[in-house]
């Protein structure tokens, strides 16, 4: 009998703590209650494991009646964590990278005439801001336009060893991305056929 | 046992509830309630042959792949039933077990892939961390953009089709405007009747922007006698028209 | 001295702690490799987080060489915690999904061959947007046909540390059932040569 509470006990606090863990606020004091009724073992079960994690690299806090597990500001200070906040990325920063990784190396202009629309000051900055392109050789062609290309930084965002990984044109129909029979690209070379006027 | 389809009336089914010919084979057999491995090629030919008659008779635009597994099984049936020749019965021997062979792969493959979504899975049955703790000032900015998001969003930009560049092309037509300021000059130097087109400019090479000068002339001696600044006449009906400025 | 090497040991178990803790996804060995230069050590320092939380509500458990926390098997199905809602699998998405998982990397031709039937566009696609697919390397093949493996995220997704984890993979492999030798065609070409008439 007394076994068999103390095993109750610990999995009490297994469950306490689990379900702190996994909530995405801080926890009420009234939705533990569900692991235990009463109110004083409750209480003295949070103690409990307030001093379990006293030690931890994250603690258990209770802040306003509410329970939930912070960074302690013990080791907070030395981690070199930066706070992430999601970003997304523009429509036509996603087609201009698109564009790049499929075609790279790639001008600018080219870039332009597979989009149909110029390119905004911001767009292929944006892009290189993240670290997702840098700049390439420059073609022998007048001007000596600069090409863009993806960059390591890239194929680890992606989870690709290299860009030949990337799905072809015939995969991505096949997966049912690609729904019309159009003009494939293979090489940049072959954008300057593609006239509209003629 | 075809006999038992119709009255299931798994027929009427059609074939929409197999994913494939494999799929309808590896079906008959669970049907037979055997042994995978102790499938037997001949009956189970005789069964899909039935229900492809049947199925062909109910539905004529069947998927071709049903209909390739058909004639493998009708080739071995023959076989089975024609004298038999010790080289083609290898052969023979060959293909029914092959066929085996990916019926009960298929078997496997199904059976592990069930398996797998009963899995204890992430997010209903374990969790993760559910706060976002922020214990920083520092915010690096995380773009959440996935492969598929990337690629779906490449794929469109290459083909649609609103996508392509238009450019309207250089109009090569001689305007009304263009016309009317023609002749307004020109008859500040002609006091006396002219033809009409002996005011056109020479210098227009291109054979439809003379058919629209032609036409634009004749609108705007319209317009000016409209507005009483010229008389206009015709002789006859072949005759160009002739146009006078009034004083 | 001896003293200040404990201090240093315990200081590193904290910082890993907290920083797999708060990281929001599974955290690289490498980018650990921060609290800890020396691989092997690093390795040690793992091991015994692993031991540390082993009978916590929630426990450290690697993923392909990336770490995090997710709350334990023993106490999941007592937590009271909403759902996401997840998608509900095809069958052919289900399928698809199982042979990539046992058979990775493999191509869509093969897939196709497995199940005798070929893959309608959206089937891979929806394995794809989930995060649970992405293309692997290409085979020497002509064409060079890409081929499609299993993620991370479809690792932690279903509490797989990796694929070798995968439940009855030995005996597929030991059945001979994870070869393309004895398939009935080996391209629809041969179709050609089974004359059934003669």
């Amino acid at each position: 009998m007394n076994n068999n509470t103390k095993l109750d006990h610990n999995l009490k606090l297994k469950l306490l703590e689990a379900f702190i863990f996994a909530s995405p606020e801080p926890v009420k004091f009234n939705s533990l209650k569900q692991f235990e009724d009463n109110e004083d073992n409750l209480i003295k079960l949070l103690d409990e494991l307030e001093l379990k994690f006293q030690d931890f690299g994250f603690n258990l806090i209770s802040i306003n009646n509410t329970y939930c597990f912070r960074t302690s500001e013990e080791v907070s200070s030395l981690l070199n964590i930066e706070q992430e906040a999601s970003k997304q990325l523009s429509r036509a920063a996603t087609e201009t990278l698109g564009i790049i990784a499929y075609h790279q190396p790639i001008t600018r202009s080219q870039i332009e005439e597979i989009r149909g629309v110029s390119l905004s000051k911001g767009t292929l900055d944006i892009l290189f801001e993240i670290g997702w392109v840098k700049p390439g050789k420059r073609l022998e062609l007048p001007g000596r336009p600069s090409t863009w290309e993806t960059t390591n930084k890239f194929l680890d965002h992606f989870g690709l060893s290299n860009v030949n990984q990337l799905p072809g044109l015939d995969e991505l129909k096949e997966a049912g991305l690609l729904n019309f029979d159009n003009k494939v690209f293979k090489d940049p070379s072959e954008l300057n056929s593609l006239n509209i006027n003629d | 046992m075809t006999q038992n389809f119709v009255k299931n009336n798994i027929l009427e089914l059609k074939l929409e509830g197999f994913e494939g010919p494999i799929d309808l084979l590896l079906s008959l057999v669970k049907d037979q309630k055997v042994d995978i491995l102790k499938i037997k090629i001949l009956p189970l030919a005789e069964q899909y042959l039935e229900f492809l008659k049947k199925i062909i008779k109910n539905d004529i635009e069947i998927a071709a792949e049903y209909l390739v597994v058909g004639s493998i099984l009708a080739f071995i049936k023959s076989r089975e039933l024609l004298p038999k020749d010790e080289n083609e019965n290898d052969e023979i021997d060959d293909l029914s077990e092959k066929l085996k062979f990916q019926i009960l792969k298929l078997a496997e493959f199904q059976k592990l892939s069930k398996n797998l979504l009963l899995r204890k899975q992430l997010g209903i049955d374990f969790f993760k961390r559910g706060e976002h703790e922020i214990f920083s000032k520092k915010i690096k900015y995380k773009y959440e953009l996935s492969l598929y998001d990337l690629t779906k969003s490449y794929a469109m930009s290459i083909s649609h089709e609103d996508k392509s560049k238009m450019t309207i092309a250089y109009s090569k037509l001689f305007t009304v405007e263009r016309a009317l300021t023609n002749l307004k000059n020109s008859l500040s130097f002609f006091k006396d009747w002219n033809y009409l087109f002996a005011f056109l400019p020479k210098d227009i090479k291109d054979f439809l922007e003379m058919k629209s000068a032609y036409a634009s002339h004749f609108a705007a001696s319209l317009e000016l006698a409209k507005e009483g600044h010229v008389s206009l006449k015709q002789n006859s009906k072949i005759n160009d028209l002739q146009m006078i400025k009034n004083d």
